[in-house]
């Protein structure tokens, strides 16, 4: 394992497409982003000899439509006071967080060198006060949520459109401080509040099923007074879908369920909680970068089958 | 840093302990409605007790800019930490025991860390609820957030100064801690008062003996100062209210110009002003210094009872002064 | 207001009915227990100037069946390690609490004289330490469930069959702690635990509705893995009845959502949130004495008309 | 109180800064094992982090008695305070920051003020997850713990020093704080050390100054008392495992036959166990005593990073007691 250096930084920066794109554009391209934020993660985390591979790459995909295609948010003027809110509450994935900033444009891709070094402005829990773009420090879970309740009142008393999304793990939600921020949410009718669980089943050390079992979830998020949806969460498209069109009912904040897998799609990661905070080594790296080529190889593959079956179909 | 001169007010008057006395909540709810007024971005986030702070004639003035999370002390410091991300000043009201043991993580992480625009106001805070017992006893809150970086910590001996800190708070950015104090007190300062963080005032000259103190016990400190007066003893009363940052100056004039410091607090004597004081004299200038405070988890008995009994009546404190002699 | 003193204790000590009581014999001796109970803590809350009437009111009816026929507890023997744990999880009813310890033994009757006063093991919360029968101390709402759930994972270590009971507050549901409570009581099973909620939808400034909504409570708790059931909280065989009959679900906890009013049975009290933490002034102590006495006389001719009705019918 | 052998251990070893190190976590685990295996009573409570407090092999051997609430800090310490209820001896492993900052009402009602029979554990504390940032530093822990009565304080400095005062806190009943770090150290003390709370050991004679250290720093103390010794001055290194209640007879000693104290400790220089060693002197013998620890939220950065950035490198600590002279 060499140290995390310049040369091991290589994402392009890729930006939003126009909202006049179509959305198999829009899916493409933010299908497009995952991948390359997954391929620069998985050396950042390699090369940087720590971080959270499992947790970043189950919410890579919403981040990537989060950031690709859902949030009102501009790297240019980081600060409009009316851009969307977007609250990582599963702050030990900063790792994505940062990847997904530098592919969208409001960290310096050569930056990403820096991640967890000492005196780096990447550390291994996301810092606004360093990074454009970080809406809450967090680490510590169950702090997201109430945060992205409070900046909802805040718009509601603005009589704003602005959104607010909060990305929380499921193991995460065993904190009471979440069940009392959904309470308080139902309560004021934040229906421009959108929770996003990121629902791998496994948390640091098990399975939440083993742990302390989260099921089920949409009946608990139901009497909390939220309008629940369910998504694969690895699917940009239905994720797409999802979060563009919140709310679901009128007064109502939305609890998206995103069923995911911790270490996605990388075969000897994947659904394996034993890659919570593992770090792949040589080897390992190879493969995965490897797997992930093969995929997209696939994935094109299908597409081109899928259009050729939608032509002799027609 | 320290002013110098006596508040004006207290050199025409009688005997302190014979003052009117006022429950800082007032003013703590007065000074609130004024800064709604004339700031939009001016918001309260309580958690039920809404009475208990005194709120109900905000609410009724601003229905909307009260916002009570319920009983849910965790998210009520996160709302406000959103609420600052959104542009607004929350002043979080709540009683202090709750809001600092509470919310503490959130207090570190969501306010300090994050550096957000949050007020944290700790209503009833040291022994006000004497009878209640030590879990509504909020003996520990300075020493928990004087060891949190990034925090302003004021602890206002009377109505002028509860005002003139949420002026402060509330035209300065950053988080703020301020106790609000139940227990009436005697005014101290008058209006011509202005509140700078990080300065103490001398609010009695002398130089035998300094007494620091701030909040509910300031006046005591004034009454002690009084009696050793009477008894020949020239004691320097330093009224400290903001206990981070500390003035090390008011500090280190006092270790070197008196022969000994008392500090008197409504707080733990391990970790609150009386520690940041031993901290600093240790530093730079060794000095004798008698720390008065709690130094258990409190009986049952009224604020004045509890006072009393810790050593902090105007005799107490007097005596404490004298042993330095 | 004359200041508390020996005098205004006058409660006799009522102590257990035999366990080969009927029915009948039990809830007679129940309201008996209610009806002193509430007589003195009128008394006590009025003398010492301070207290929470409301509250201990809404409470009396459940805590006067727990102690007079549900738990297994013996004032000789407080420190039995298998006695059943009863956690009074709202502590601001101290006072309800202590005179209900005397009521049946655990109290000297006379010590419920320095309630409040300087230096007295009665403050406005309850200390294990100073009071036999005491549990934990609380007072901080939203502490006694996770105290309960440890309590109940400590008898299935031990297998043992000693039972737990906490009473909660409706708005310290508001407290994310019990939920994290509750979420692993259902996953470890303890159906020895039970949870009594004084639904009386009132909290210390408002209603909960008004506040924070808890509805729907019982989908809530249902969500959270409890067999859910719904009592009159100031009916003694019907609160007699749930608590001695639980588990409904065996390996689930119960979530007995006690329906109640604060300052039951007081007119001018009940219902009326600003009775939370009111004290009475001397015509009001009158008043409610006075209505405490009526209604015993109400309910003994009921009682006599419905004898006789039941003679009738056969 | 304070014994004044050193550990012959250390007479006889090269320099401490070439010594194998340990991570105590390995010590806390096979200790709390072996505890559980003679007493019945005794459980684990965590909050998910089996594997970071190194338990998987606890778990295996008493699947039953490692309890597990999911991450619910909250939960976590009203737990354990049930099952002490229930008879049990719970053992609570969280990292520091976290069963500190978010459990903090808790530990103090259900465990302090009830007395229950509670044995906190402070997993990967100070800023052993350095690279983590603040939310994970865990600094203000001990200053926090402090403040509240009823809790014994215990740093310790080795695998040695962990597990005797694992051993003590299982044979004692009430509630007690154990800080098990995870950065590696030297070890200390042999197998004939014996733990007694609240009381210093000297593990270095010295009579010109005086180091008081404890935890993952007392090594440290020790390599800046050689380089000191090189130097011809004459340092005498006490350690301090218990924060509180505090050596008062070892503090007092050290201010009275050297001419100063250094404290040095992974931890905030505001309450902490420089806070304690300054309140005690200003009380008794003022003595000017250099508070080593951090004074803000640190930065990103290794634990051995930021002793060293602190301060708190042999060749700092040294400095800090040569400018006592
Ligand atoms: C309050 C708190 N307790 C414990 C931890 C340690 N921790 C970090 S990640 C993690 C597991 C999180 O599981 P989950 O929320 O399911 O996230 P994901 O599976 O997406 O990684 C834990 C326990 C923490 N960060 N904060
Ligand atoms: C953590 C905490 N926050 C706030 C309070 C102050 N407080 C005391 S009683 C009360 C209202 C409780 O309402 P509820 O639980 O419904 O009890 P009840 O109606 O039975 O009195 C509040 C907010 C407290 N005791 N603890
Ligand atoms: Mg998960
Ligand atoms: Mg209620």
């Amino acid at each position: 394992m060499t140290a995390l250096a310049p040369e091991h930084v290589t994402m392009p920066v890729l930006g939003r497409l126009s909202p006049h794109a179509s959305r198999a554009e829009q899916v493409a391209h933010i299908a497009e982003a995952a991948r390359q934020i997954r391929l620069q993660d998985l050396k950042l985390v390699h090369h940087a000899g720590a971080g959270h591979i499992g947790g970043d790459f189950s919410a890579i995909d919403v981040l990537a439509t989060l950031y690709g295609a859902v949030l009102n948010v501009d790297p240019d003027h980081p600060d409009d006071p009316e851009r969307d809110r977007f609250i990582l509450s599963k702050g030990h994935v900063a790792g994505a967080l940062y990847t997904t900033l530098a592919a969208f444009g409001f960290l310096p891709v050569e930056e990403l060198a820096t991640f967890l070094k000492p005196l780096s402005k990447l550390n291994g829990h996301p810092n606004r006060n360093y990074v454009r773009g970080v809406e809450a420090n967090t680490g510590p879970l169950g702090h997201g949520l109430p945060i992205a309740v409070g900046h909802a009142l805040s718009a509601k008393l603005d009589v704003s459109r602005r959104r607010t999304y909060v990305l929380t793990g499921d193991g995460e939600l065993q904190e009471g401080s979440n069940w009392e921020a959904m309470m308080a949410a139902s309560h004021h009718e934040l229906d421009s509040l959108t929770v996003i669980v990121d629902r791998n089943r496994l948390q640091q050390g098990a399975t939440t099923r083993e742990t302390n079992d989260l099921d089920p979830l949409d009946a608990k998020a139901a009497a909390f007074g939220f309008a629940v949806v369910e998504v694969n969460g690895h699917d940009h498209g239905e994720l797409l879908d999802v979060l563009s069109a919140v709310p679901f009912r009128p007064g109502k904040p939305t609890f998206v369920i995103a069923h995911t897998h911790k270490g996605h799609p990388i075969s000897y990661m994947s659904n394996n909680v034993a890659w919570h905070h593992k770090v792949p080594d040589e080897a390992q790296l190879e493969q995965a970068l490897a797997e992930l080529d093969r995929l997209q190889a696939e994935q094109k593959h299908e597409e081109v089958a899928r259009a050729t079956g939608d032509e002799r179909q027609r | 840093m320290t002013t110098t001169t006596a508040p004006p007010v207290l050199a025409e008057r009688g005997p302190i302990a014979d003052q009117p006395r006022f429950d800082c909540r007032n003013a703590y709810v007065d000074t609130l409605a004024d800064l709604a007024r004339s700031d939009h971005r001016i918001v309260g986030v309580v958690n039920d007790s809404v009475g208990s702070s005194k709120l109900d004639a905000f609410k009724k003035a601003f229905p909307d800019r009260l916002i009570n999370v319920g009983i849910a002390e965790q998210d009520m410091v996160g709302v406000a930490a959103g609420l600052a991300n959104g542009g607004r000043i929350p002043f979080v009201s709540a009683a202090s025991c709750f809001l600092t043991a509470r919310a503490l993580e959130q207090i570190k992480a969501d306010v300090s860390y994050s550096d957000r625009n949050v007020k944290l106001c700790g209503m009833s805070p040291g022994v006000a609820y004497g009878e209640l017992g030590p879990t509504h006893q909020s003996i520990e809150d300075i020493a928990w957030l004087r060891a949190i970086d990034n925090m302003t910590i004021v602890v206002p001996a009377d109505p002028v100064e509860t005002a003139a800190a949420m002026r402060w708070a509330a035209a300065t950015e950053g988080p703020a801690f301020i106790r609000v104090s139940r227990m009436s007190v005697p005014a101290i300062f008058d209006e011509s008062y202005t509140f700078v963080p990080g300065r103490a005032t001398t609010v009695r000259e002398g130089d035998d003996v300094t007494i620091i103190s701030n909040g509910t016990v300031l006046w005591r400190a004034l009454a002690a100062a009084e009696q050793l007066e009477a008894g020949g003893v020239s004691a320097r009363v330093v009224s400290m209210p903001t206990v981070k940052p500390l003035d090390v100056d008011a500090v280190l004039a006092a270790a070197r110009e008196t022969r000994g410091i008392v500090t008197a607090e409504e707080s733990t004597t391990a970790g609150g002003l009386g520690g940041a004081v031993a901290e600093t004299v240790v530093a730079h200038h060794p000095t004798r210094v008698r720390i008065l405070g709690f130094d258990a988890f409190q009986p049952t008995g009224s604020a004045g009872f509890l006072l009393d009994r810790a050593g902090m009546s105007p005799d107490g404190i007097a005596e404490a002064a004298r042993s330095l002699l």
